[in-house]
């Protein structure tokens, strides 16, 4: 964004406007926060598209075919189309001030999380010297949001839902913050930017690959506890279609519904993103001296392609067997391995 | 700039909101809330004075304070489930078992 | 007025009318609305005086742990709780001249008192150097803390385990 | 011990499974679909596919056989004789009904029923599920008098 800012200037002056010099940053802020926006919106579409075309292959299906020529590209837009069209309904018995901020939240967790999300050194709305830290921060916004969602459907579908959300994603949220430790011992920092150019010359200095692999398993870690606080498969019993219809989102329809869902896929490529950038080496290249955005881009797609793989083989988890999982398998784990990264900091 | 004097006024009046709560209100939880906010007061004078004072001792008081928040607040509502369970109500002028 | 000033007031009028709209509140998850309001504008009001960090902690810990605590702790204190118990006359005037009072009282202290005007504000990254205080100058504090939150961790879980059994140990 | 031992051989045979059942779907991922286009292009029915029948007016002797093999009682035939020639004025089978068992078509002597391919003969309304097979005639009021209309 500082970037920015101080092209910004020549720029109007080209165009011909004049903008009063206190407004320039403001006005980088509003183009920051219109292009997170719009890459929040599209590539909600384009991961739509992408689930369903690989969940049908994965199954021996084609997935949509029709929409848009062969592979069904328009699918997802058709689908954006129908929710913005549908007619947005308000339960009676609702507490309607809070069923209606709460897609709002959740939206704005994930919104807020992408301020410190680095595509590339250039690529970045801003880097925040506390940067990981605070994406952790404001991703509980988004459990509020859930737990507000559920209790004012006044639905007990809903409200199950969302207790059971919220149970999941605070307690998987211990491992994931802890997870992150070991490559902050590494780096000595938290912001993004010198993590990530802490891991620079080739692949085998990403964080992953690292011996004695506790930042390796941190990283496994990590994604696995990223998918729980995603409510996604196998940790998708917030959801869990077969006993609670949808969840928290159950009375949602048309345009609330679909910031749950953009919340959730802006959600993949945000763990997706920020798993690259602690323990893949972001922007940087599998060769020594390769580095750019593309890198970090097709880091992402891979693990988004990971998730989705994991979604369509695993079943459902019990919610005693989430809650196991998170408290005495990924927790004690994820000590070991922190304790252990610190001891090879401290020589 | 901002003086340190608004910022210790707005802690001043954030606690005072804090206090009214804790008076005035008789659900248990309303009280909690209360409490946090008085927390938030102090945390916001400490804060305040650490960037006037240019040290940081202020803001790891400060962080202490959260973590005795976050106990208290933990202790607090198991406390107040409990109540709920024994007494079937959460309203602290009920709950007079240990008067004596 | 500069920019800060007007984030101030913003800021400042968020944390005054999340509190006050939590004293006026019927409804009790409403109340927790206001509350997570009036502690975000603390957690701006952090980033103003320079303190990113605890700002970020205020967000973690009062938006992502408490107030998701206070929701369940209202869930399971029953539907008859949502709305707050009627309060007598008395007790308003009483809590209101109390807390009145208290404010004067306050606020006097905050305009008479000669406070250090060097104001040398903080710059630079913060994190690291209280990340050193904590573990140099504060680390029996931090100690101190860890064994704190122990003790309660085991301390609710043998709450939850009694109201579990019944009352028995 | 043995508790410390399950626990670690728990964790670790849940990673293996997970890998194991990813490999599996990663090989359905690349080998051909299954899917058929329905609508675009049509199947093909295997050769003793027992769809909607398929009747040879000519070759039928009006003899009541099919109706009377029926276990469902679907098909209604009408037929007009005089001396050797026979005119069959009506063959309805009621698909509401038919269950397609093929019954109907083993004791005909003549041959002149079989099950077809077809499959497509939905309808929106109740009379649009009896299919008529004999072809329309226009009788004689003589005719009309020996026609014999029969179910069973």
């Amino acid at each position: 964004m500082s970037e920015l800012a101080a092209v910004l200037p020549g720029v109007l002056e080209k165009a011909g406007w004049s903008v009063p010099g206190g407004l320039v940053p403001v006005l980088a802020m509003f183009i920051c926060a219109s292009i997170v926006a719009a890459a929040m919106g599209l590539s909600a579409a384009v991961l739509v598209w992408a689930e369903r075309k690989l969940a049908g292959h994965f199954q021996c299906r084609l997935g949509p075919v029709y929409v848009g020529g062969k592979f069904g590209w328009l699918q997802s837009i058709a689908d954006g189309i129908k929710l913005l069209l549908k007619e947005d309904i308000i339960p009676a018995d609702a507490d309607r001030p809070l069923f209606r901020l709460a897609p709002y939240l959740v939206v704005l967790g994930v919104f807020l999380a992408f301020i410190a999300f680095p595509v590339s050194e250039k690529l970045m709305v801003a880097d925040l010297n506390i940067g990981i830290f605070f994406i952790l921060a404001v991703l509980t916004l988004e459990v509020f949001g859930v737990i507000l969602a559920g209790w004012a459907s006044n639905n007990k579908w809903a409200l199950l839902g969302a207790m059971r959300a919220a149970a999941q994603m605070v307690s998987y949220e211990i491992p994931m913050g802890l997870a992150i430790l070991p490559v902050v011992v590494e780096a000595q920092s938290l912001s993004l930017k010198s993590i990530v150019a802490a891991q620079s010359g080739g692949m085998l200095r990403w964080y992953v690959f690292q011996p004695p692999f506790f930042m390796g398993v941190s990283f496994l870690i990590f994604f696995l506890a990223g998918l729980a606080s995603l409510k996604r498969a196998p940790f998708d019993l917030p959801e869990a279609e077969s006993e609670l219809t949808a969840g928290f989102h159950t009375e949602y329809s048309g345009m609330r519904f679909s910031f749950f869902f953009m919340a959730e896929y802006a959600g993949m490529i945000l763990v997706s993103g920020l798993a690259a950038a602690l323990y893949l080496g972001g922007w940087h290249g599998i060769l020594p001296g390769q580095s750019g955005a593309m890198w970090f881009l097709l880091k992402t797609a891979f693990l988004v392609f990971v998730m989705i793989w994991l979604r369509w083989t695993l079943p459902r988890l019990r919610i005693d067997q989430v809650v196991y999982v998170g408290w005495k398998v990924l927790t004690p784990f994820v000590l070991a391995c922190v304790l252990g990264q610190a001891l090879m900091a401290y020589k | 700039m901002i003086t340190l004097q608004e910022y210790l006024s707005v802690g001043a009046l954030l606690f005072t909101v804090g206090l009214l709560i804790v008076l005035f209100r008789q659900n248990a939880i309303s009280i909690l809330m209360g409490i946090e906010l008085m927390l938030n007061a102090a945390n916001i004078n400490f804060v305040a004075f650490s960037n006037a004072l240019g040290g940081l001792t202020g803001q790891v008081l400060a962080i202490f304070v959260v973590v005795a928040a976050a106990a208290e607040a933990a202790v607090a509502i198991a406390i107040i489930v409990l109540l709920y369970q024994n007494l079937g109500t959460v309203d602290v002028e009920k709950a007079r078992n240990l008067n004596g | 007025m500069s920019a800060e000033k007007v984030a101030f007031f913003i800021l400042s009028g968020l944390t005054l009318g999340g509190g006050l709209a939590i004293l006026f509140s019927v409804r009790l998850m409403r109340a927790v609305v206001y509350l997570l309001v009036s502690l975000f504008g603390v957690a701006g009001l952090y980033i103003l005086l320079n303190a990113e960090f605890l700002a970020a902690l205020q967000v973690l810990i009062y938006i992502g742990g408490i107030t998701i605590l206070m929701v369940f702790g209202l869930m399971l204190t029953g539907p008859g709780q949502f709305v707050n118990p009627a309060e007598s006359r008395l007790k308003a005037v009483a809590a209101g001249v109390s807390s009145l009072t208290t404010a004067i009282v306050l606020l006097l202290i905050v305009k008479k008192t000669k406070w250090p005007a060097g104001t040398q504000a903080l710059a630079g990254d913060t994190t690291a150097e209280i990340g050193r205080l904590l573990l140099t100058d504060h680390v029996f504090a931090f100690e101190i803390a860890s064994v704190l939150l122990l003790v309660v961790l085991v301390g609710v879980a043998l709450f939850v385990r009694l109201a579990r059994d019944g009352g028995k140990p | 011990m043995t508790a410390v031992r399950t626990y670690f051989s728990d964790v670790f045979m849940g990673l293996w499974t997970a890998l194991v059942g990813m490999s599996i779907t990663l090989r359905y991922l690349f080998s051909k679909p299954v899917t058929e286009m329905y609508p675009d292009v049509k199947p093909r029915t295997p050769t003793r596919y027992r769809g909607i029948h398929v009747f040879e007016e000519e070759k039928c002797i009006g003899c009541y056989v099919c109706a009377k093999a029926c276990p469902v009682d679907c098909i209604e035939i009408g037929v007009v004789r005089k001396g050797k020639e026979i005119k069959i004025t009506k063959f309805d089978i009621d698909y509401q009904k038919c269950m397609f068992c093929d019954l109907c078509c083993e004791p005909c002597p003549a041959h002149c029923i079989h099950m077809g391919p077809e499959f497509e003969k939905a309808s929106f309304t109740r009379k649009g599920t009896i299919l008529q097979f004999a072809t329309p005639k226009t009788l004689t009021e003589e005719e009309k008098k020996v026609e014999k209309v029969a179910r069973k």
